[in-house]
Formats: structure tokens, C-alpha cells, sequence
């Protein structure tokens, strides 16, 4: 009778209690944090694309759980590489956020903190299927907004429906 | 792509892309939005919304992952152009979501890169009911949108697609589905009274008077389902106990040119949109179960039969997997897509022959709440 | 990963495979379905309530499944009963459809059948708790409108969005 | 309960109900809607809408059964008036649901009735995130709703009850959530610069300069949640560590009265609207985890801790079952209500004393998929 959800919300928060903490405990404030109050607005556009990693997150750390890809560290929402886009782009007629909120997550491959935007995509309705992930390395409420994950970044759009959400790599965090 | 700078936030720097990327060896990623789903050939699911949205997945036909979504309406309903360029959803909007002022609204998207090139309301007296093949169909020259209405009083709405408006509402009292003829302006409707009933249109916005063909089944003890297909011209009906009931609509009135009783004992069709059409190789499919009583006809499906539309034979069986509605795919060979009452989604291997097999090639689970119409892009 | 919608879409079609049938197929064609495209507009509303069964579908024939219940057989739609309302009130703060259709179910108590009147309450979402039946017995298509269980019933009222589904016995079938 | 007769159907007769009931031992029964929930005590679940309807379970308080729900927007709050007797809730509709116009409405909810009394439209700067306490209060005299805009520039929304309108729209750059002082027109926000900073308005709809307290925090390295509760007055954040700073803001300017580091070595606070205080005994709840690390403070809850708010000690402690929010009820003996990360709500059951006891008594699983806030009307 109530079976209905369980499962779905399993995806949405079950892997906050285990997968998490072994990337997120290693890493302590980052300097980007501490610049009081800044953050990111979107990511960058029509910047040429460089060296990051780009195989699946399925195959990093031996699970199948894809939020504990390292690029994942503070994402909270559901997987566009799981709704037609991938890790850096959004899915077929949708559009990306004006605004974002940052992460700072170390990438094991060679153990530098990176900056990471998350990205809504907009103007659909999520998909089903789709992996929702909830990390929140570094993450602050809304008086930190551009910390803040817990509100629908396609706010400033024109179509303001909440899609999925991309995590794209931007910079080196220090 | 639109990418606004929101520059009265205090609360945030605005760092340029160059901000980043100090360090030679690193170069911000470029974040975009895919163009188009992947060439080749896809499924199109309808996920109907009842408190909510309305949406289609569109899944790779090769290995049914997926490659994007549409967000319509409540009870949306979805046709495929005959080109594959276009899906067609119309569907219902309530200003308060579940309450308040509705609105009926036409999309046109583009069934490749998944933006709507238009959109437009049309008369809200739009049927709020179950997707299916009766209810939003294309005249034969394309120009028209022939729409199924409920208030629950019947009509059906022709739209001109060119003007994106209403042209004419022609009551259809008794009557449900409205298939357009393969020439010409005028569609045909199944009747409580038995008949299949013609309804001429013109693009002045006339109407015909209502054609009845003979009694040719009766709502009562042999009922049809409202789901047709297209055969050689043809409408294809089936009834709840397994007969075909082929009309031939292209003259003055219907007519029941042929029926073919190819249900075994034991078995009867059910499901929703439960017939898809192969013309290469004029091989009807349809969904069936092995218990009918009065009210199996709309159970999940045990088999999926194939039809040889020439010879009346079942020429095939294959193992279902509770389907409630399949598409069928052009080509030389087809392949079949079944949505089941689960919301997985399967598609099928046919081999062609005197004996035709069908056989499950590959499954994805879990793909829509209240799956009811599949369509295919090839 | 795909198993989100499982557990809910088992509680939605499950029951039409097994239980339906040992009410269902007891019935032969009733006498009112004969009356060619007649049926009910609306339960009656201010009318005396009488002797029907009230006791929950529960206890019917030892099995848990409250869609087996004699009055749904021909319903399609999540019950109100589990939805803040009752098997013949709607949910408070919905509306009552104004038009309905129309089943004949047989009363395993006393042997009778009887019309019942499938109104849906409107104006509210659907409650994700409550168990969703898909019964058809002597459902037609929509040119035997009144008998037609896959339309919005709801679509006549101001308020059109679909709540839930009451079965209200309005009379005896003949 | 209007009923329609639709005139115009000729699909269909007009029975009246004196059609049935031919026979003298049977009468049609009476189709009616229940005029409200139950006498008694109540628990109101918010099930937020991402891409549908936002929507309210309400339960009975008592074995948590379903007695009827309630519909709104997209990324709807949710706000319990003090007589319990309505029940606000501001959310967003977007005309096609998930893109298009927008609309924040504000919803009077008869709390028992679950109907709406009455709704208007207010700024659609309205913030669109989780439903959280901090997003839409009452003003101490019940005049105005103080409603957190992000756009996402912050700013706060003061809407004038009695002219269903906005009255004016504060800037609170690099602030979050708006508390209402206990009197008067004014309230208090929570700023990234480590400060609780007072803003005043006047029902003329001018507002005066902000009053900030001394930095009572860092947003750096030990951060509050945005989430506070009123103890006696004053206001009570909880920083991720776990350490409660107590805030007397009836002043001119906020100031820090107390901080109570309460947490154990091991243990900090997770959740979302993750404290609930129970005045007559002086009790604030809170939910806990056991392991601490940077991304942890919205991890399920493991326990529900109990502080002697004038001792400052921790009095009981309890197993909780996943909970991300908790409401805690009134009367002499509270009750805590929880919603766990899976969309299952629970009943605690309290003792009181110099040991509290913590004790679940009653479960409900899966009433929401995206369970946010609640309350109860009692």
C-alpha cells in the first residue's frame, strides 16, 4: 500500500548515509569558501574544454552509486547524464540556468580541489528514472546563496521548470 | 542557451570565465545543451500526468536509454507525423494545477531536438481521457488536426493547422474516436448504435451530414474496442471476443468489407492502444490475454499475435510481458514496442515468414507512472 | 534504479489479473447495459440512505485487496475511502463530479445486482497512499459514454482536476 | 456540491433518482462530500512539487490515517496559523507547468474544512526552494505575512493580509529566512557576514534601515542552519556543529544572549526544519546524527535529542527512523512528528521529567515523495 515511494526516495537520500563521507571527510574549508560571500554565475559558456576526466562515474571508486563521483561532492538534484544530457550539458530543449550554485570537490585521479558549478537545466519535468543525488560538501544556507543548494537555480530563466542538474568543471579552486 | 547575468546580486561575485583557468593546465569545461537526441531511431513513451505533468520519454530503440523528455498537459494525448519530424501532444492546462480556468493546448515539437516550434490553444472541449490513437490524428494532406472532444457530450474539433486555430466543432453524439480518411476531409467515428459514421469537413469551416454505414456491431454483446488501425486503406476494429472488423471509409458511407475471427479459444485481445500495423509485410499485431470474462479487456497482455492480413491467420506468438499498449516500427522488418502496466518498457524482435516469432530483445524498467501510448520515430 | 514506480504501478494493475475475475466473470450481460447508450448523470444526491453493506471492503471474502470489493467492478481510479473521504463522500474540500458512470456489480450478500454510480471528486490531487483499482466490468468505449471508465469524469465541473473515485449504489438493475 | 445536469447529452438518459428505488427495500444512497476532517488533532505533511502540484497530507494525529489533502504549486511553504484554524501555504504556478509565466499565489486554507477560504497573487520574486520555517511567517499581530523572495537575489516580501496585496519588498542582500518579532512590525534575518540583522517596516509600507547585531557567527567555519525556532521570545539558530545561539531580537539591535554547545562529542544536528520546542516544559527538540563531516548536517536523523532549555542540558534522547524535519505538537505532554527522507511520517511519544523519553509510537510509510516540512494543528 505505502510501498509506492519507498523505493524511489531510496534513490533520492539513501546514499547520503554511506557514499559521502569518504571523499567529503578528507577535504577540510576550502579558501574558496572563505572568501566571504562570493560564488559562481553560471558556468562558463564558450570556453574551450580541457583535460578533466570524463569517464563515467560508474566506473570511479568500484560502486554503482553515481553520486560518489568526485565532481559530485555538494550536487542535490537529479542526474542529467541519466535525462538525455550528460556530466556538461543539458538534454535536448531544455535550457541551462543563468545563475548556479559551487562546489568544491577533490578529484582523486590527481588529488587538486576543483571548483564544480551546478547547473540547472530547465523547462522540462524531471525524469523519473533519473538518479537524484544529495551531497552537500561545503554546502551553507541561503545567506550564502551561491553555496545554497536547496533552491530551484532555473529561478532566472524564462522557463523556470527545475529539469535536472549538471556538475561542470570550472577552475582550480586555489 | 540563454545566459543572463544577474548583476544586482550583492551577494555574488561575477567572475568572467577567465577568473578561472589561472593555472596553464586547466581550462574550464563548456557547458551546453545538447542539440538533438541521437540520430537513428527512437521511442517515444507517454507518461500521462492526472495531478500533474504529462510526459514523454524518448528512449534510444537500440538499447532503450534515455535521450531526453517533453513536459505537456493533463491527459495528453500523442501522434507521431507521418514524416517523424513532428510530435504532436495536445493536452490540458489548469491555471491552479488541479483546479481553476483550463486551457487546451496544441505543441508541435520538434521530435529531434525536443523544443516546441509552436504551441496554441484550442477549444478546451479536448477529451480528458486516456492517450489514445482515436483522439488526435492528421487529416491526409496534413493541414488539419481532426480532435477527439468530452464534455462528456461528444464532438470532434477540426484544427487548421496553418491558421493554429479551431475551424469547425462537429458533434458526434453517441459516437467515440475519429480516424480521418486517407483522402480527402472527413473522418470516420465508432458508434454506440453499432455503425461506423462518416463526417465530411471543408476549409470553410462546413460540415457534412453524418454517413452510417450498416449496423456492423452491436455495444451491447459484442462490443469493439475504440483503438483502429490503418490497413491498406482500411480501418481495422477488433471486438472484445477477437474479430476484426475491417471498414472500408473511402466512400459515400463505410462499409464492412471483411471480418476475421482469429481469436482461439481461450484467448481475447486487451489492453489500450493494442494494434500496430506492419505494411511491408501485412502483419497486424496485437495483445491478448487467456481469460477473458465480461470486463478482461483491458488486461495486461500474456502474448502478443501476429496477424497475416492477407490470409486471416495468426501467423505468430510470442511472449508478452503485461503490455497494455504496443507500437509497431516501419522497415523492412519490424521491431515492436510494448509499454507495460508497470511502466517498463520492451522491445521486440520479429523474424518475418509463414511462421513469424517475437521475442523479447531488451527491457528498461520503471520508465513512466501511468504509461499509455508508444510511438516510434522509424 | 528504475525501481521507483514498480511498487506503486504493482498496487495500480496488480489486482486486475486475479481478483476481478471470480466477481466478474459470474455476470452475465445486465439487462440495463441492454438499454442501448443509456446511463446515469450523477449519483442522487439529497435522496434517503438505505440498506446497503457498509461494512469496509476489507472484511469481503477474506482478502485484503479493497478493489475485489462487490461495488468496484467496474471502477478505475484511486478510492476515496483512502483518500480522507468515504466508498459514497468525497474527501473534504473536493467537489462531487457532476456526471459519472455507470457499473453493474453484483452483491454477493444478497445475491442482487445493483447500479453503481462511479462519481469522481474533483478540484484536488490524487492521493499517492491511496490504492488505485482498474475494474471493467461492462465498461465500453466512449459511444457508450455512460459506461466509459477512462475519461476525467470531472471534466464537467468548474473545478476539473481528478481527486479520487466513490462507488455509490443508486439503485437495483432491474 | 453543485450538480449539473448536462442537458445536452444524447448519449445519454436523465434518470431522476426516483428512477431507482423501484423496489420498496432499496434506495439510491446519497452521495455527499465530507464537510471536514475529523474533531480531534491533526499532523499536516508537505509532499513538495518540483515538476506538479505541491501537496499537503493531512493525518490523524492518532493512528496517522488519511483524512483528506490539499493542492498547491510548485515549491510550496507551508505556515500552521497560532489558532490553528488556517492553514497559509505560497507557492508558484507556472502556466505549462513546467516552463511559461509564472504566478506566487498565497493560499487561506480552512484547516479543518480544506477548503480555501481565499487566494491572491503576491511577487513572483516569492524564493523557490524547499519549504522551510524561515520563508513564510505571520507578523505578531497577525496583519502580515513576511514571505522570503530569492530571485535569486534575496529579499523579503511583506504582504498585507487584510488587502490581500504586497505591501512592500525589502532588500536583504546576502540574508536568509525572515523572522517576525514578537511585537510589532519587524523582523529578523540570518546574514552571511555572521550577523542577525533587524529590519522594520510600517503599514504605510515604509521600512527602515537595517539594525545589525554584533557577528555572532562564521559562515565559514561554523555556520547556523537556517532553520530557528522561537524559545520565550527569543530566537534560537543551530550551528552545524551543534551549538544553539539564543538571540534576543526585541530591540533596537539583535544581540546574542547565550549559546548552549550542547552536542557530544561524535554527534551533530541534521535536517532540514530539524527543531521543534515544546513551551510548556521548556523543551527543544532537535534531530541528530553520529557522524560529523563537512556535507554531513542534512544526513536522516538517527536520534531526536531533548534540551532543557533553561538548563541548557540534554534531558533524553531518542532512535529516530530517518527523520529530515520535525513538528512538535502542543498541550501539557508534547507529541513529535516526524517526516524521514523516505516519505514516511512518525509519532513519538514524550515523556517528561528530569530524563525525557523519546519513543516511537506510530508509523506511516511512504505519504510523500518529496516530504519537506509539517506541522500540526494542535
Amino acid at each position: 500500500m505505502t510501498r509506492i515511494i519507498d523505493a524511489f526516495l531510496k534513490r533520492l537520500d539513501g546514499l547520503t548515509e554511506a557514499n559521502i563521507r569518504g571523499a567529503a571527510r578528507r577535504n577540510g574549508r576550502r579558501s574558496f569558501l572563505a572568501r566571504g560571500g562570493s560564488a559562481l554565475l553560471g558556468a562558463a559558456v564558450a570556453a574551450p574544454v580541457l583535460p578533466f576526466d570524463r569517464r563515467a562515474h560508474a566506473a570511479e571508486g568500484g560502486t554503482d552509486d553515481p553520486c560518489t563521483y568526485w565532481r559530485h561532492c555538494a550536487i542535490d538534484g537529479f542526474l542529467c547524464d541519466q535525462s538525455g544530457g550528460s556530466l556538461t550539458t543539458c538534454p535536448p530543449g531544455s535550457t541551462v540556468s543563468a545563475v548556479s550554485w559551487v562546489g568544491t570537490c577533490s578529484n582523486p585521479g590527481d588529488g587538486k580541489e576543483y571548483l564544480v558549478s551546478y547547473n540547472d537545466c530547465c523547462g522540462k519535468p524531471f525524469v523519473p528514472t533519473a538518479t537524484f543525488c544529495n551531497n552537500n560538501k561545503g554546502e551553507r544556507p541561503g545567506y550564502r546563496m551561491g553555496l545554497y543548494n536547496d533552491v530551484n537555480w532555473c529561478t532566472a530563466n524564462a522557463d523556470k521548470g527545475y529539469h535536472c542538474t549538471v556538475s561542470v568543471v570550472v577552475g582550480l579552486a586555489e | 542557451m540563454k545566459h543572463h547575468l544577474i548583476i544586482a546580486l550583492t551577494a555574488m561575485a561575477v567572475p568572467g570565465s577567465h577568473a578561472f583557468g589561472q593555472e596553464a593546465d586547466i581550462q574550464p569545461e563548456t557547458l551546453t545543451v545538447e542539440e538533438r537526441i541521437s540520430e537513428g531511431e527512437h521511442v517515444y513513451v507517454m507518461d500521462m500526468g492526472i495531478s500533474g505533468p504529462s510526459q514523454v520519454s524518448v528512449l534510444n530503440a537500440e538499447d532503450l536509454s534515455m535521450e531526453g523528455n517533453i513536459g505537456a498537459g493533463n491527459f495528453s494525448q500523442m501522434l507521431m507525423s507521418p514524416d517523424r519530424s513532428t510530435l504532436y501532444t495536445s493536452s490540458v492546462y489548469q491555471r491552479r494545477y488541479t483546479y481553476g480556468e483550463i486551457e487546451a493546448v496544441v505543441h508541435e515539437w520538434d521530435a529531434a531536438t525536443l523544443n516546441a516550434r509552436r504551441e496554441f490553444t484550442i477549444s478546451d472541449k479536448l477529451a480528458q481521457t486516456l492517450s489514445q490513437k482515436g483522439v488526435l490524428n492528421l487529416s491526409a494532406d496534413g493541414a488539419y488536426l481532426v480532435v477527439q472532444n468530452a464534455t462528456p457530450a461528444t464532438s470532434v474539433n477540426i484544427v487548421d493547422l496553418t491558421a493554429g486555430a479551431d475551424l469547425v466543432e462537429i458533434p458526434t453524439p453517441g459516437c467515440w474516436t475519429a480516424y480521418p480518411t486517407i483522402e480527402g476531409h472527413a473522418f470516420s467515428t465508432l458508434c454506440g448504435d453499432g455503425t461506423v459514421t462518416k463526417y465530411g469537413y471543408a476549409p470553410d469551416g462546413s460540415a457534412g451530414e453524418p454517413a452510417k454505414s450498416e449496423k456492423i456491431f452491436d455495444s451491447d454483446t459484442n462490443p469493439l474496442f475504440g483503438n483502429a488501425v490503418r490497413v491498406d486503406g482500411n480501418l481495422v476494429y477488433v471486438s472484445y471476443a477477437g474479430a476484426l472488423h475491417v471498414v472500408d471509409d473511402s466512400g459515400e458511407v463505410p462499409v464492412l468489407v471483411r471480418t476475421v475471427d482469429f481469436a482461439e479459444e481461450g484467448w481475447a485481445p486487451s489492453g489500450y492502444n493494442l494494434m500496430g500495423y506492419h505494411e511491408p509485410s501485412k502483419t497486424l499485431f496485437i495483445t491478448m490475454n487467456s481469460t477473458p470474462f465480461d470486463g478482461s479487456h483491458k488486461l495486461p497482455a500474456e502474448e502478443i499475435w501476429a496477424i497475416d492480413m492477407e490470409s486471416g491467420n495468426v501467423t505468430g506468438r510470442g511472449a508478452a510481458n503485461g503490455e497494455s499498449s504496443i507500437a509497431v516500427s516501419g522497415g523492412e522488418t519490424p521491431a515492436i514496442f510494448g509499454i507495460d502496466h508497470l511502466g517498463g518498457v520492451h522491445r521486440y524482435e520479429v523474424t518475418l515468414g509463414d511462421s513469424v516469432t517475437i521475442t523479447k530483445a531488451v527491457s528498461r524498467e520503471g520508465v513512466a507512472f501511468f504509461p499509455t501510448i508508444v510511438a516510434t520515430d522509424y
